[in-house]
C-alpha cells in the first residue's frame, strides 16, 4: 500500500520536473535581481549605502519604465548572515528564472565562494564590490563580471600618489583587516613601494580580526614604532572605531595615515586635513566629471534627500553595477533583435562592453575585469558642506595600473621601475 | 625594547578592565545560583546599546556632556532593574536544580532571542558616542599617548572588585548570599528568603554585565555580534579564574589582557588565539580553574 | 508501523528535490547538520553538553578543501578521509576533555573549539583566514561531473549514509557500550564497579560523535564549495545543540527530524522575518520547558516500559 | 590457607576524622564475614577502602596475595570483587531488565558496538537471577519507579550478575520489609553457597547476622572492638552496649 502511494508521487514528481519551462523569450511581467550586500552588523555601515543607492537606483529605472520595459524587483540578501546562508539564497534565487541577474557581492569572501556557483549555475553575476584580484585571476569566467577595478590598481595608486606626495617616507606600519582584502592590500601595496622605492621599511604589521570594536592596543604599538606612513583599508564600523580611538591619541598628527576607504566616513567622523583617501575607483559624486554629469548630481541630491546623508562610494557603485546590468539588457536586445534575452545572452553582452557610468567609464575586458580609472586625494577643509572633502586629487587611467589579462599581478608589480611614478599624473592635476 | 615596557604593562592593564567587566558578572552569578548563563554576553551588549541610546540624546540635546557619566551609570541601572528580575522569574527559576545541559540550552535560547531582540529595538547599524571619552582628554605615557578615559576604566575595575569584596564581606546582604553559596538547604531551613536572595544575585550580575557594556561603549561602540564574541571571551575568562570566583576573574582578566597585548606587540597574527590558548592552558592543568575547586560524590 | 513512517519521509526527501530543486541543497544541507547534530545527541546521552562540536564539523570540511588542494580529487577518498581527520581529532581532544563532566566539559569543548576557530581564522597563508578555502568539485569513481550532477549525487548519498549510518548508530546505542553510555549520565559509581572503564566507553562515543561531525562537516563543505573559519564559531557549536534537543536525544531519527525541521522553517521563515533567532530561540525554550522529548517524542514511544 | 581479602594496617582520616585508624582484617575462602556497629563508626569506609574508592593514607589491601590498595575500584571489580551498596547504586532511567544485563556483559562481551545488549541468553540470566531476589515482575519497570526496598533487592543482583568470587554488601537488609527481610536472607545465601560465593556485610540487623554470619567483627570509632563467632561476640557485654545502644 505504502509502496503503492510511493510509485504514484515518484512518477507525479517526475512528470512535475518534466515541465519546468523553457527559456522565456517573452518579456516577464518583472525582472528580479539578486542583490547582496550587508544590511547588518559592523559592515551594514559600508553595505546599507550600497543598499541605498540601490533603492533609489531601482526606483528611478521604474519610474523610467523599468529595464526594457521590464518593472525590475530587488530581492535583498543580507550577507551578514555567513556563507552558507549566502550560498543558499543564491541557489534559491537563482531556483527562480524571473531572477536573471545576480549584483552580487560586498564581502570578498562571498564573492569568491559565489563565483563557482555561478559559473556552474550560469548566472550572470556582476560583483559590486568584489575588488579581490584573485576573484577573475584564472581568466576563464564566463558569467562573473566585474564592472569596478580590482586591488591592484586600487592599492598602487596608494603608493603612487604617496611617493609623489611625500617622497622621503623611510617607515611604513600597516594595519588592516584580517582576510583576504586586508592580506591582499597589504601585500600589493608592499610589493608596489618595494619595487618604486626599495629603501621603504615595512615596520609593523597588524591584521585585526574583522568586527573588533576595540583598537587601542593595536594603537599603542603603532604609537610605538613612530612610523611615517600607517596605510589601512579598515572598513565600515571598523573603520569608524579605529579613526575615533586613534584621533585622540595623536595617531593623525605623528605619522601620515592613509586610509585606502576613508572617503565612506567622511560624513560621520571627523578626520584631520591631510590624510591620503581615495574611492577605490573612480566613484566619487563630487569629482570634476561626477560634477559635470547632471544625472550624477540629480542622484546626489535624491540620494541626500532620501537617506539624509550624501552617497559614499559604495553608493556610487552599486549604482554604476546597476547601469552596467541596464546596458547589458539593452545591448543583448539589440543584437538578438528585441527579443528578452536569456541569461547566457545577458552574459554576453557583458563582455567587453563599455558602459558610461555615474562618474566616468568602465571597459569590460576579455577576461570579464573591469578597466575604471582611479581617483585619490587628501582630506581638506570644504567651503560649502560640513565634513571634510577629498582636495589636491589625482586620477590614475585605469589601464595604465592593470597588468595584461594573463600576467600574474604581483610579478607584474615587481617588474615597475621607480621612474613609473615619473609617467603619471600628478597629485592635484584632477581639477 | 625598554621603551615598549611601560606600553606593554598599560596596554594590558586597559585591556583587562574591559576584559574583566565582561566576565565579572557571569562569575558572579554563577557563584550563588549556580547556572552559567549563555545569554550574558547579551545583557553586555543591551548595557552597551542603551548607554548609546541616552548619550546619543543627550548630545542631541546639546545637554551637558558631562550628564553622560551619568547615563553610563544610569543605563547599568536601568537594564538590571527591568531584565534582571524579569529573567530570573521566568526563565533562570525554572532551571534551578535541573542539569547544567538544560541550564545552558535554556540560557541559549534566551542569548538566541536577546540577539533578535536588539535587532529590532536598537537596529543593525552600529551606534557610537564617545563624550566621556573626550571629556577626560589624554595623556603622555612612556612616550605614548593614552585616553584618560582608559585609565578611568582601570579604576572603574578596581573599584568594582574592592566594591563586592566590602558588598560580600561587610554588609548583610553579603553574608546572607555568603551563607546561600555554602548551602542552600540550610539557608533556607534558617529562613532566608532564597528566591529574593537569587534575584538580588541575579539582577546584580545583569548589572554588571551592563556595566561593562555601558563603559566599553564609549571607546569602542556597539554593533551586532558584540554580544557572542563577549560571551566567549567573558567564558574564558571566568573559567580560568575559576567558576564563581570574582577576584578569580580579576586574575584572570589581568592574564588574558596580558596575553592579548604581548600577542599584538609580538606575534601579531596570534592576537585572536591568546585568551582561548590561555583558557586551554590553565584548564588543562587545573580544570576548575585558578581558584577553583571539587566537591566529591557521596555513595 | 514506524518502519514504514520512516521509509515513507526518506521516500519523500528523496523526490522532494524534483517539485523544487533549490531545496536539494537545504535538505542536504539539513542532513550535514542532522549528522552533526546527532553526533552531540550521542554524548547528551551521557549527561554531556559540548558547545564545542563545530569544531570537527569545521576540521573535516577544512581537511576536505586541504586535501582536494593537494591534489587528491576522488570524492570517496575526501569523504573517508576527512572523517578520519575529524575522528583524529576526536581521539587527541577526548583524550584529554572525557575526564572532565558538566559545565567544565562543555567550557573545555568551548575552548577547544575557539582554538580551532581563531586558528582558522588567523592563519591566513594556511587557511585563507576569514575568506576560507574553496572546496571543488570532486571526481566521482573517475568520472568528472558536472556542478548539478554532483550534487545531485552528493544528495542521494547522504540520503543513502543517512539510512546506513542511522541505523548504525541505532546498533551502537542499543549494544552493551551504548547502554554504558547513558549510565554514565544516571550513575558512573556503579558503572565503575561493574569493571567498565568509564573513560574508554566516553572516549568511544567521542570519537563518534566527532566523527559524525566531521562527516556532517565533510558534506556541508562539499555542498556549500567554501569552508570558512565560521563553521567553527562557539554559536554553531549552540547550534547543534539546539539541533539535537529539539529534535529529542532519545532516538538517531531525532537529530534528522530536528535538522530538516529547522532547515526547511529557516527557509520558509527567512523570506518573511528577519526575526530567526527570536523564533528559534522561542522554541527551544518551549520545548525543552513543555517537551522534553523533544520533536521526536511527538512520534516515538516508550519502548515496552511502564512508568 | 591464604585469606581471599586481607587489609593490613589501613589508616584514613576525612576532615581529621579518623574513619580508620589501624584497621586489619581478612576474609576466607566461603567465610560470612559480618560487621557491625553504630552509624558513623567507618563501616562503609572500610568498603571503600577494599574497593579503590577511596585510598588509604597507610597500609594496603591485598586480594589473593596481590596488592590491590592502589588499584581503581573497576581494576578491583575486574579481579572478582563486587559490591551491593547500602543507598542502591542503579542506571535509574532503564529498564530493570537492562541494569541486569549491563551488569551481565561487563563482565565479558562489552565491547561490541555492533551487538545489542539484549540476547537471549543474557536475557534469560537476567530473568532467573531477578526471580532469584523476587524482582521477577518487576523486569520491565524503570528502576527509579521501584519502591526502595526493590531498588535494594536490584542493586543486590546487579551486583551478583558479575559472578563475583567476593561480595561485599552494605546493609542489604537496610530498607527492606522486616517481613521479606529473612526470606531475602535465605534466597541470597542459597545464591552465594550454590555459587560458592566468599561475602563480607555490613550488617545493623543482629538477628541477621547472628543467624548468617560464620565470623563478625565488631566496628567502634575506626576499628575492630571485638571479633569472632556471632554466639560469643554477642555475649560481650561491651559489644552489646555500643551495638544494642544503636541497633
Amino acid at each position: 500500500m505504502k509502496f503503492k502511494v510511493g510509485l504514484t508521487a515518484l512518477a507525479f514528481a517526475a512528470g512535475l520536473a518534466s515541465m519546468v519551462p523553457a527559456a522565456a523569450q517573452e518579456k516577464p511581467s518583472s525582472l528580479g535581481l539578486g542583490i547582496f550586500t550587508f544590511t547588518s552588523g559592523p559592515a551594514a555601515a559600508y553595505g546599507m549605502p550600497g543598499k541605498n543607492a540601490a533603492d533609489l537606483m531601482i526606483d528611478d529605472f521604474n519610474a523610467k519604465g523599468g529595464i526594457e520595459g521590464v518593472p525590475v524587483k530587488p530581492i535583498y540578501v543580507d550577507e551578514a548572515q555567513g556563507a552558507q546562508g549566502v550560498i543558499a539564497e543564491y541557489r534559491r534565487l537563482a531556483g527562480d528564472p524571473k531572477n536573471q541577474v545576480m549584483v552580487a557581492a560586498l564581502s570578498s569572501a562571498n564573492c569568491l565562494a559565489l563565483a563557482p556557483i555561478a559559473e556552474q549555475l550560469q548566472v550572470p553575476t556582476v560583483g559590486w564590490n568584489c575588488d579581490t584580484h584573485q576573484l577573475l585571476i584564472d581568466g576563464k569566467s564566463k558569467y562573473v563580471f566585474r564592472p569596478n577595478g580590482n586591488t591592484i590598481p586600487e592599492f598602487i595608486a596608494y603608493a603612487i600618489y604617496l611617493l609623489d606626495r611625500k617622497p622621503d617616507v623611510k617607515t611604513v606600519a600597516i594595519i588592516n583587516p584580517d582576510y583576504a582584502f586586508g592580506h591582499d592590500g597589504a601585500n600589493i601595496f608592499k610589493a608596489a613601494l618595494k619595487a618604486l622605492k626599495p629603501d621603504i621599511q615595512i615596520v609593523a604589521e597588524l591584521y585585526p580580526k574583522m568586527g573588533s570594536p576595540n583598537y587601542q592596543t593595536e594603537i599603542s604599538r603603532l604609537a610605538t614604532m613612530h612610523p611615517d606612513v600607517v596605510f589601512s583599508n579598515l572598513w565600515g564600523a571598523d573603520l569608524e572605531n579605529f579613526v575615533r580611538q586613534a584621533t585622540p591619541r595623536g595617531l593623525f598628527t605623528s605619522s601620515q595615515v592613509i586610509l585606502a576607504l576613508g572617503e565612506t566616513i567622511l560624513q560621520r567622523v571627523p578626520l584631520p586635513d591631510g590624510v591620503i583617501v581615495g574611492v577605490l575607483g573612480d566613484g566619487w559624486w563630487m569629482s570634476p566629471d561626477a560634477k559635470a554629469n547632471a544625472e550624477t548630481a540629480k542622484f546626489a541630491e535624491d540620494y541626500k534627500a532620501r537617506f539624509g546623508e550624501y552617497p559614499v562610494f559604495p553608493s556610487i557603485k552599486m549604482a554604476n553595477a546597476l547601469i552596467y546590468v541596464k546596458a547589458a539588457y539593452k545591448a543583448a536586445m539589440q543584437k538578438n533583435g528585441g527579443k528578452w534575452p536569456t541569461r547566457a545572452e545577458i552574459a554576453d553582452a557583458m563582455k567587453g562592453s563599455t558602459v558610461a557610468t555615474l562618474t566616468g567609464t568602465t571597459h569590460t575586458r576579455a577576461d570579464n575585469d573591469g578597466l575604471v580609472d582611479q581617483i585619490v586625494g587628501v582630506t581638506v577643509k570644504s567651503p560649502d558642506k560640513p565634513f571634510p572633502v577629498i582636495g589636491d586629487m589625482v586620477r590614475y587611467k585605469g589601464d595604465s595600473l592593470m597588468p595584461k589579462a594573463d600576467q600574474d599581478p604581483i610579478a607584474w608589480i615587481s617588474t615597475l621601475k621607480p621612474e613609473f611614478v615619473k609617467t603619471l599624473p600628478k597629485p592635484g592635476s584632477y581639477k | 625594547m625598554s621603551n615598549t615596557v611601560i606600553p606593554l604593562l598599560l596596554d594590558s592593564l586597559a585591556s583587562a578592565a574591559l576584559i574583566f567587566f565582561a566576565a565579572v558578572g557571569l562569575t558572579l552569578v554563577f557563584s550563588v545560583l549556580r547556572v552559567l548563563n549563555v545569554a550574558h554576553g547579551s545583557l553586555y551588549s543591551i548595557g552597551a546599546y542603551v548607554a548609546a541610546s541616552i548619550c546619543l540624546f543627550i548630545a542631541s540635546r546639546q545637554l551637558s556632556p558631562y550628564l553622560s557619566f551619568v547615563a553610563l551609570l544610569f543605563s547599568a541601572v536601568f537594564v538590571a532593574a527591568i531584565l534582571g528580575p524579569l529573567i530570573e522569574r521566568t526563565l533562570i527559576r525554572w532551571t534551578y536544580g535541573k542539569s547544567e545541559a538544560v541550564q545552558i540550552l535554556i540560557t541559549f535560547g534566551l542569548f538566541l532571542m536577546l540577539e533578535d531582540l536588539q535587532r529590532m529595538v536598537f537596529g543593525v547599524q552600529s551606534l557610537y558616542e564617545d563624550a566621556p571619552v573626550r571629556l577626560l582628554g589624554t595623556s603622555q605615557i612612556g612616550g605614548v599617548v593614552y585616553l584618560n578615559y582608559q585609565i578611568f576604566l582601570i579604576g572603574m575595575a578596581v573599584l568594582v572588585v574592592i566594591g563586592l569584596r566590602m558588598l560580600i564581606r561587610h554588609t548583610r546582604l553579603g553574608r546572607l548570599i555568603t551563607a546561600v553559596v555554602a548551602d542552600r538547604e540550610m539557608a533556607q531551613s534558617i529562613g532566608i528568603d532564597t528566591n529574593r536572595i537569587f534575584i538580588l544575585a541575579f539582577s546584580l550580575g545583569v548589572f554588571l554585565a551592563a556595566l561593562g557594556g555601558a563603559l566599553a561603549m564609549p571607546t569602542s561602540g556597539v554593533a551586532p555580534g558584540l554580544g557572542a564574541d563577549t560571551m566567549v571571551l567573558a567564558f574564558a575568562v571566568a573559567a580560568i579564574g575559576g567558576l564563581g570566583q570574582i577576584e578569580g576573574a580579576a586574575v584572570a582578566a589581568l592574564i588574558v589582557g596580558l596575553a592579548r597585548v604581548l600577542a599584538i606587540y609580538f606575534v601579531p597574527s596570534l592576537d585572536a588565539v591568546a585568551p582561548y590558548a590561555a583558557m586551554l592552558v590553565v584548564l588543562l592543568i587545573r580544570p576548575y580553574g585558578l581558584f577553583g575547586a571539587v566537591t566529591a560524590r557521596r555513595i | 508501523m514506524r518502519v514504514v513512517l520512516a521509509a515513507a519521509s526518506v521516500v519523500v526527501l528523496a523526490i522532494l528535490p524534483m517539485f523544487a530543486p533549490w531545496l536539494q541543497f537545504v535538505l542536504t544541507l539539513a542532513i550535514a547538520k542532522g549528522f552533526a547534530a546527532l553526533g552531540v545527541a550521542i554524548l547528551l546521552r551521557a549527561g554531556l553538553i559540548s558547545i564545542g562540536h563545530a569544531m570537527f564539523f569545521a576540521a573535516s570540511a577544512y581537511g576536505v578543501a586541504f586535501l582536494a588542494a593537494r591534489g587528491i580529487g576522488d570524492f570517496a577518498s575526501l569523504l573517508v578521509l576527512s572523517v578520519v581527520i575529524a575522528a583524529l581529532t576526536g581521539v587527541i581532544v577526548g583524550a584529554f576533555l572525557v575526564r572532565y563532566r558538566a559545565i567544565f566539559f562543555a567550557m573545555l569543548n568551548l575552548a577547544v573549539s575557539m582554538v580551532f576557530y581563531s586558528l582558522f581564522a588567523k592563519l591566513y597563508g594556511i587557511t585563507g583566514g576569514s575568506d576560507g578555502m574553496a572546496v571543488p568539485i570532486p571526481s566521482v569513481f573517475g568520472m568528472v561531473l558536472s556542478e548539478p550532477a554532483f550534487k545531485d549525487v552528493l544528495f542521494y548519498l547522504s540520503l543513502v549514509l543517512m539510512v546506513v549510518i542511522g541505523l548504525g548508530i541505532h546498533r551502537y546505542l542499543d549494544s552493551p557500550l551504548g547502554h554504558a553510555l547513558s549510565a554514565v549520565h544516571t550513575n558512573e559509581v556503579r558503572l565503575e564497579y561493574l569493571g567498565i572503564p568509564v573513560w574508554a566507553v566516553l572516549l568511544i562515543a567521542y570519537v563518534v560523535s566527532a566523527a559524525l561531525a566531521g562527516l556532517g562537516g565533510a558534506i556541508a563543505g562539499f555542498a556549500i564549495g567554501r569552508v570558512v573559519p565560521d563553521f567553527a564559531f562557539w554559536t554553531a557549536s549552540g547550534h547543534l545543540v539546539l539541533v539535537a534537543v529539539l529534535g529529542g536525544i532519545g532516538g538517531v531519527p531525532g537529530a534528522f527530524i530536528g535538522a530538516l525541521f529547522l532547515e526547511l522553517l529557516h527557509t520558509a521563515a527567512v523570506t518573511v522575518t528577519d526575526a530567526w533567532n527570536l523564533i528559534v530561540g522561542a522554541a527551544l525554550i518551549a520545548v525543552i520547558m513543555f517537551m522534553p522529548k523533544g520533536l521526536y517524542g511527538l512520534f516515538a514511544r516508550e519502548k515496552g516500559a511502564e512508568r | 590457607m591464604q585469606p581471599i581479602l586481607e587489609a593490613k594496617d589501613l589508616h584514613v582520616a576525612f576532615n581529621g576524622v579518623k574513619a580508620a585508624d589501624g584497621v586489619s582484617l581478612s576474609i576466607h575462602d566461603g567465610e560470612f564475614l559480618a560487621i557491625i556497629g553504630p552509624n558513623g563508626s567507618g563501616k562503609t569506609t572500610v568498603l571503600n577502602l577494599c574497593t579503590g574508592y577511596v585510598r588509604p593514607k597507610s597500609g594496603s589491601v591485598h586480594l589473593d596475595g596481590q596488592d590491590i590498595t592502589r588499584l581503581a575500584p573497576r581494576a578491583i571489580a575486574r579481579l572478582g570483587v563486587a559490591r551491593a551498596f547500602q543507598i542502591p547504586q542503579l542506571f535509574s532511567d532503564q529498564r530493570v531488565i537492562d541494569n541486569m544485563m549491563l551488569s551481565l556483559a561487563a563482565k565479558d562481551g562489552l565491547w561490541t558496538m555492533m551487538r545489542p545488549l539484549e540476547t537471549e541468553a543474557r536475557r534469560a540470566e537476567a530473568e532467573a537471577l531477578l526471580g532469584l531476589v523476587g524482582l521477577a515482575d518487576d523486569k520491565n519497570r524503570i528502576s527509579n519507579t521501584l519502591p526502595e526496598g526493590h531498588r535494594k533487592l536490584l542493586d543486590i543482583a546487579v551486583a551478583l550478575a558479575l559472578k563475583p568470587r567476593l561480595l561485599l554488601l552494605d546493609e542489604p537488609t537496610s530498607g527492606v520489609s522486616a517481613l521479606e527481610r529473612f526470606p531475602l536472607m535465605e534466597a541470597l545465601m542459597g545464591a552465594l553457597r550454590q555459587r560458592q560465593i566468599t561475602a563480607l556485610f555490613v550488617e545493623h540487623d543482629m538477628d541477621v547476622v547472628a543467624r548468617y554470619a560464620n565470623r563478625v567483627l565488631v566496628w567502634n570509632a575506626g576499628n575492630i572492638m571485638a571479633e569472632g563467632h556471632p554466639d560469643e561476640v554477642f555475649k560481650d557485654q561491651r559489644v552489646l552496649q555500643s551495638v544494642v545502644g544503636v541497633a
